[in-house]
């Protein structure tokens, strides 16, 4: 059973990783907890259903489209949510993520309904068997897509110009800016990649639960604020190991403790991180103390 | 005054260290500050005066060392119960809070004089007469009226903090820190970001807080204002002392002059 | 309601109306009054939404049927409904709307045992009738002479499901799993499955459980699969055992599924697909009844609902409205504001009696602890359908 | 007589309203907690156990349920000086968490079943009343206090606050602690309302309403929870009010061209549905914080308000 369950730790952890790594890209250049985060997770899963429904798309065009659509809606939510709002107040950026995370629930619910919606099978169901374990297609597909996705940002951040970029203004906002960074298109393209990453996450989300609702976004918003702590506040490769982690501590801790109290564990784990290592387990910075 | 010069030291560092990761920011410093001297700290940018300061506060803590104020240890002590045991201090990068007036930003300083516990706080806020005001608000009131008035600021009592002219802000920086009734006052660059004049004037007070008993520790660049009225000076470089004695020694101390050169500063 | 400054405009074309037509119903006495007020609880956000949107249509449906055949009494129902967002404050802020402020006659909804649960003790003061039209946890309407529920609560309904269940697929062994969050889940799954499980020969596993708000469940799917799991008990919401079938399905566990009241949802074919082939569950409504009438208002309801099929409660609901007017017009109700009190004590009595009462969801009889009582339908998931399989 | 249903609004606007004054106590020495929601489970599942399992009257269970709250608070807020901003935001959060999930499992308060048959409290209204009205006292002192203005020094600057000889530790944590008693309170008050609750009634969305509540009402005054606590609870109930005195508009009056078009269109518009009121909702916040980030009441608009004879400093 244990292998079995390793599987399933992986499964979920790649899921929490690949929501994390958005919230830790814009925290990073932020400073901000975006609470829409989970929201466009959750936009992004239903643009990718009405892909496949209505424009017959496979599913390689249902997770293009998503990306697309979120990273639109991340430059939609720099321009209503963040940028007008002042900075100086640290609370209020939160709120106003807050209202836009309340504003884009509510607008699924008032489109879509509040029900659940079945994610239809556009990958063939298979069963490998691999000694103790039984892998399906659709795992490996997941699987497969979130690997590639995190070796490509993990690339870009480290490799390309605009990675650097990103990197210098999460270290530093003047510092950046004096050499020479324009720190304002170094935010939008943060969001633009990071909501882009939520969209993808989310229709691999719906691929995996198959079914969808204009609730999973909170949860997911949760799950990856946890990972993002755990992995070091604006911490790419610590995000993508500690969604790993946290995937594994929860189903192991669900198949020999108990179901009901394996978030109670998350919340645990979250709580003795922030009391005892408040730069995660790989992070090495902290939030501005003043 | 003169019978506190005689009674020897306010404030007895020793050996004290505080590392940055693998950066000596002060290295085995002891100094020595006489009661009722004005000490001044001098030494270029990132000689570790600051980190000096924030040591002896209580915001940072040693990594070895120790501080003695008035012959006692005050390491373990929080940085509100050295302010309590009579050591003050004002901020080089101004730290004022920006929504309250100025008078109330005085009687904050006074807060830790009027209640030391914060049950006897909390007490005196509940229990006071519905709508008159309680004795000790008004003794408090009264004597940052007079703090103000010492540093010429009673003018502007309710404007906020944070819409003073910059010269103002250092000033009620020091009033604040006045009002906590200390013996031994940290100065962080006082003078910085003021023209000549507010300096000249900045020279007087200075003396006049040492006349009311209060030893004054120092740092600050400005050299003419530094040797003008101090009775010690200690240079610091790279977190090392390389020079302590009266304002006419440090200045013809060759060690100081080639650790300012390239600076440029007129010892 | 402008829609009611219409009707009580046309009162007098009503009349005429009402007089001429020989298949009125003759014997209810005229009533007082501008409409006949019904209060309506729907959650229509939450995790009651899908719920509470179908209650909501299938009553305005059976209003609006009710209405152009000249209402109750010559007077058009009024129907005054509140979201509650499936939440207990919401839900007890509404009802008290209802009763104070809007002065209805009864009470349709509230949907979910949470929000009944919380209503329930409160009617000793509010003394209206409330009667739930999704709420199945044993034992709820016990707590108050007002509160009435015309579903079967989830043991009655599961008995002959768990038996025809075993009977057809001769597993020995099973796993439970349940929601520990939702009440009725909990109930099934904690202390309705088991003793009947037992008391059909099968020896019970182990227990697993998940909160609600859970997407995940390949550990407990894993865990039933490594223990030699010959079927799965589900108490489930439909959206939830969707998604377990569906990690049955992933992790190749294809043993036969047992769910209970909240479980069976059209929701729970879509989502699954394949993986719901075989399933057992009750429900006394279930959409693919061939009755005429229950095509009529599945009809009706679909395009009301934007294409989408309704889960038990919608059909439920509809027959509340029904039973009201049953009563309004059989216990002698006057509708006149003096006689408010006495007339929803009169409902209430009507409403204790119930028996037989033809509806769309099947008769209803309401049992001594007014929970509807009658005959439930073993329903199984064949061919992407659910079908009776009851004798 | 207040009817039931005013009562009752006018009694969940109460709790509401003291639910913000817990998070405004903590707010007010820059603390921004989400732990409001964990600490009014832990003040109602405390005194209903109280009068249900021991049969203690009322008044007593709920101020013994306010000091178990106010004694976790504490417990709580030991750890959390540690950490401030975001961290000490999502350590409320997962502490919100915790209760949510102990409340779950903890078979003797019901478990998934839900709290059941808490004794009902038929003058939860007077006691709300009551309670408000000292909250009010309490932080009109305290605001005209030493201990305020030493709270406020903690929220603007916290080091340079320490280093003024403020104590700092003790002021945050007795201010986190009497938040969480406060908190306790809303919570007591609520159980013996509703007379149910379960794990789900005190959850995060609650903790982030509370937190909405203090800043859309204005966090640097005591009237701004009040202010935003009742705002925004009212404001829903009254749009739906706004709509049935429409609906008294005789049909003559509006049925003709253009004026049906406008009573259609507001019609639809104030047809509430939950979704759409929490849209608007959200389109609040967010505006608020563009425009007027400090909240709807701020110390500035106190001043200028000519009957206030109070001037800060002027204590």
């Amino acid at each position: 059973m244990i292998y079995q369950q390793l599987i399933n730790g992986l499964m979920l952890g790649a899921s929490y990783s690949l929501v994390a790594i958005g919230y830790t890209l814009i925290f990073g250049v932020l400073n901000l907890l975006y609470f829409a985060h989970g929201e466009v997770f959750m936009v992004g899963a239903f643009v990718g259903l009405y892909l496949v429904i209505y424009a017959g798309v496979d599913i390689y065009g249902a997770l293009l489209g998503a990306m697309i659509a979120c990273g639109a809606l991340g430059i939609v939510a720099v321009f209503v949510a963040v940028r007008p709002v002042s900075k100086d107040r640290p609370l209020a950026p939160l709120i106003s993520t807050i209202g836009l995370t309340i504003v884009l629930q509510n607008l699924a619910v008032y489109l879509i309904g509040g029900r659940q919606l079945a994610f239809p099978e556009t990958i063939k169901q298979q069963l490998y068997h691999f000694g103790p374990v039984t892998i399906s297609s659709v795992q490996i597909f997941i699987l497969a897509v979130a690997v590639t996705l995190m070796v490509l940002l993990w690339l870009f951040i480290e490799r390309s110009k605009t990675g650097r970029a990103i990197r210098a203004t999460a270290e530093n906002h003047e510092t950046a800016a004096l050499l020479g960074v324009d720190v304002n298109r170094v935010v939008l393209i943060t969001f633009v990649i990071g909501s882009g990453i939520a969209g993808i996450a989310g229709v691999l989300d719906g691929l995996k639960n198959s079914s969808i609702s204009p609730f999973m976004g909170l949860g997911a918003a949760v799950k990856g604020l946890i990972v993002m702590l755990l992995g070091g506040l604006g911490n790419v490769p610590g995000a993508m190991v500690a969604g790993l982690m946290l995937g594994m501590i929860e189903i192991l801790s669900a198949a020999y403790i108990g179901t009901t109290e394996r978030d109670f564990f998350s919340f645990l784990i979250l709580i003795l991180i922030l009391l005892y290592k408040p730069t995660g387990l790989f992070g090495t910075r902290t939030i501005d103390q003043r | 005054m003169l019978e506190q010069t005689a009674n020897g030291v306010c404030l007895a560092i020793e050996g004290l260290t505080k590392r940055f990761g693998g950066f000596y920011a002060l290295n085995d410093v002891n100094v020595e500050v006489a009661s009722g001297h004005i000490h001044a700290l001098i030494g270029p940018n990132g000689a570790g005066k600051t980190t000096f300061f924030n040591l002896i506060t209580g915001v940072l803590s040693a990594d070895a060392g120790r501080i003695l104020f008035e012959g006692r240890l005050v390491d373990d002590a929080r940085p509100s119960n050295r302010t309590v045991k009579g050591i003050a201090r004002t901020f080089q990068n101004i730290r004022l809070f920006p929504h309250l007036t100025v008078l109330e930003t005085v009687m904050i300083g006074e807060h830790c004089r009027s209640y030391p516990s914060v049950w006897k706080a909390l007490g005196k806020a509940v229990l006071q007469r519905p709508f008159g005001e309680a004795q000790e608000e008004r003794t408090m009131r009264a004597n940052a009226l007079e703090l103000l008035e010492f540093l010429g600021l009673a003018g502007q009592r309710d404007a906020k903090a944070s819409d003073l002219a910059y010269g103002d802000q250092r000033k009620l920086e020091m009033a604040r820190a006045l009002a906590t009734k200390p013996r031994l006052l940290l100065l962080d660059e006082p003078a910085a970001g003021m023209n000549p004049h507010e300096t000249q004037e900045l020279d007087e007070v200075i003396t006049r807080i040492r006349d009311r008993g209060v030893t004054i520790v120092l740092v600050e660049h400005d050299m003419r204002l530094v040797m003008d009225i101090s009775d010690r000076v200690t240079v610091l470089n790279f977190g090392t002392k390389i020079a302590d004695g009266n304002p006419k020694e440090i200045q013809n101390n060759p060690t100081v002059i080639e650790a300012y050169l390239g600076e440029d500063v007129q010892l | 309601m402008r829609l009611s400054w219409n009707f009580i405009a046309s009162t007098a074309i009503v009349a005429v109306a009402f007089a001429l037509s020989p298949i009125g119903s003759a014997d209810a006495a005229k009533l007082d009054g501008r409409t006949v007020k019904i209060g309506c609880l729907a959650p229509l956000t939450g995790k009651g939404t899908e719920w509470g949107q179908a209650g909501k249509a299938s009553m305005e449906i059976a209003v609006e049927e009710i209405n152009a055949k000249g209402g109750i009494g010559g007077l058009p129902i009024e129907l005054i409904c509140y979201d509650y967002q499936t939440l207990e404050a919401e839900a007890l802020k509404s009802v008290s709307r209802l009763v104070e402020r809007d002065k209805v006659l009864a009470i349709s909804g509230p949907c979910f045992s949470g929000p009944f649960e919380t209503i329930a003790p409160q009617l000793e003061r509010l003394k209206t009738v409330i009667n739930s039209y999704c709420s199945s946890k044993p034992g709820l309407s016990a707590m108050s002479p007002w509160a009435f529920r015309n579903t079967l609560t989830s043991d009655k309904q599961l008995k002959p499901v768990v038996a025809a269940w075993v009977k057809e697929y001769k597993m020995k062994k099973v796993v439970i799993i349940y929601d520990a969050e939702d009440a009725v889940s909990k109930s099934e799954g904690a202390s309705v499955l088991p003793p009947l499980f037992k008391e059909n020969g099968i020896e019970v596993l182990d227990s697993l459980t998940y909160r609600t708000k859970d997407t995940d469940y390949s550990a407990q799917v894993t865990k039933a699969k490594s223990l030699g799991a010959e079927g799965i008990g589900l108490g489930s919401c439909y959206q939830n055992a969707a998604a377990i079938a569906k990690e049955m399905q992933k992790q190749g566990l294809n043993v036969p599924i047992v769910g209970g009241a909240c479980a069976s949802a059209p929701g729970y074919i879509d989502i699954a697909g394949k993986a719901a082939e075989g399933t057992y569950m009750s429900t006394a409504a279930w959409i693919d009844d061939p009755r005429p009438e229950v095509q009529a208002y599945l009809k009706k309801v679909v395009v009301k609902l934007n294409g989408a099929k309704p889960p038990y409660g919608g059909p439920r609901a509809y027959d509340i409205i029904y039973s009201y007017k049953y009563c309004f017009e059989k216990s002698g109700v006057t509708n006149k504001p003096a006689d408010l009190d006495s007339d929803r004590d009169k409902i209430r009595v009507c409403l204790g009696g119930l028996k037989n009462f033809p509806g769309v969801a099947g008769e209803i009889t309401m049992n001594e602890v007014r929970d509807g009582a009658g005959s439930s339908a073993i329903l199984k998931v064949i061919d992407g359908k659910y079908v009776n399989v009851a004798k | 007589m207040l009817d039931g249903y005013t009562q009752s609004i006018l009694i969940f606007t109460g709790i509401n309203i003291i639910a913000a004054y817990s998070f405004y106590a903590p707010f007010k020495t820059g603390q921004v907690s989400l732990g409001q929601a964990g600490f009014m489970a832990v003040g109602a599942y405390a005194s209903a156990i109280l009068t249900q399992k021991f049969g203690l009257p009322f008044p007593v269970a709920l101020a013994i349920g306010g000091v178990v709250a106010g004694i976790v608070g504490v417990v709580v807020g030991f750890p959390a000086l540690r950490i401030k901003g975001v961290y000490l935001l999502l350590l409320t959060l997962g502490f919100s968490e915790i209760v949510q999930v102990i409340v779950l499992s903890w078979e003797y308060v019901g478990g998934a079943q839900g709290f059941r048959y808490i004794s009902f409290n038929p003058h939860t209204l007077t006691y709300t009343a009551i309670i408000i009205v000292a909250l009010i006292l309490f932080f009109a002192r305290i605001e005209r206090s030493s201990l305020g203005r030493a709270m406020d020094s903690i929220h603007q600057d916290e080091v340079a606050a320490e280093v003024m000889g403020v104590d700092v530790v003790r002021i945050k944590l007795l201010a986190f602690g009497i938040g969480a008693m406060i908190a306790g309170l809303a919570g007591g008050l609520y159980a013996h309302h509703a007379t149910f609750m379960d794990s789900t009634t005190f959850n995060i969305m609650l903790a982030v309403e509370i937190l909405t509540f203090v800043v859309v009402g204005g966090g640097s005054t005591y009237w701004g929870p009040a202010l935003g606590a009742t705002v925004l609870t009212l404001l829903p109930e009254f749009l739906r009010t706004l709509r049935e005195w429409l609906e008294l508009l005789p049909v003559a009056w509006t049925n003709f061209f253009p004026v049906n078009r406008v009573y259609d269109f507001l019609h639809a518009f104030l047809d509430f549905e939950n979704a759409k009121r929490l849209i608007v909702y959200g389109i609040i916040l967010i505006v608020m914080m563009i425009v007027r980030p400090d909240g709807l009441l701020t110390r500035d608009s106190l001043r200028r308000l000519p009957f206030t004879r109070w001037k800060p400093g002027h204590a």
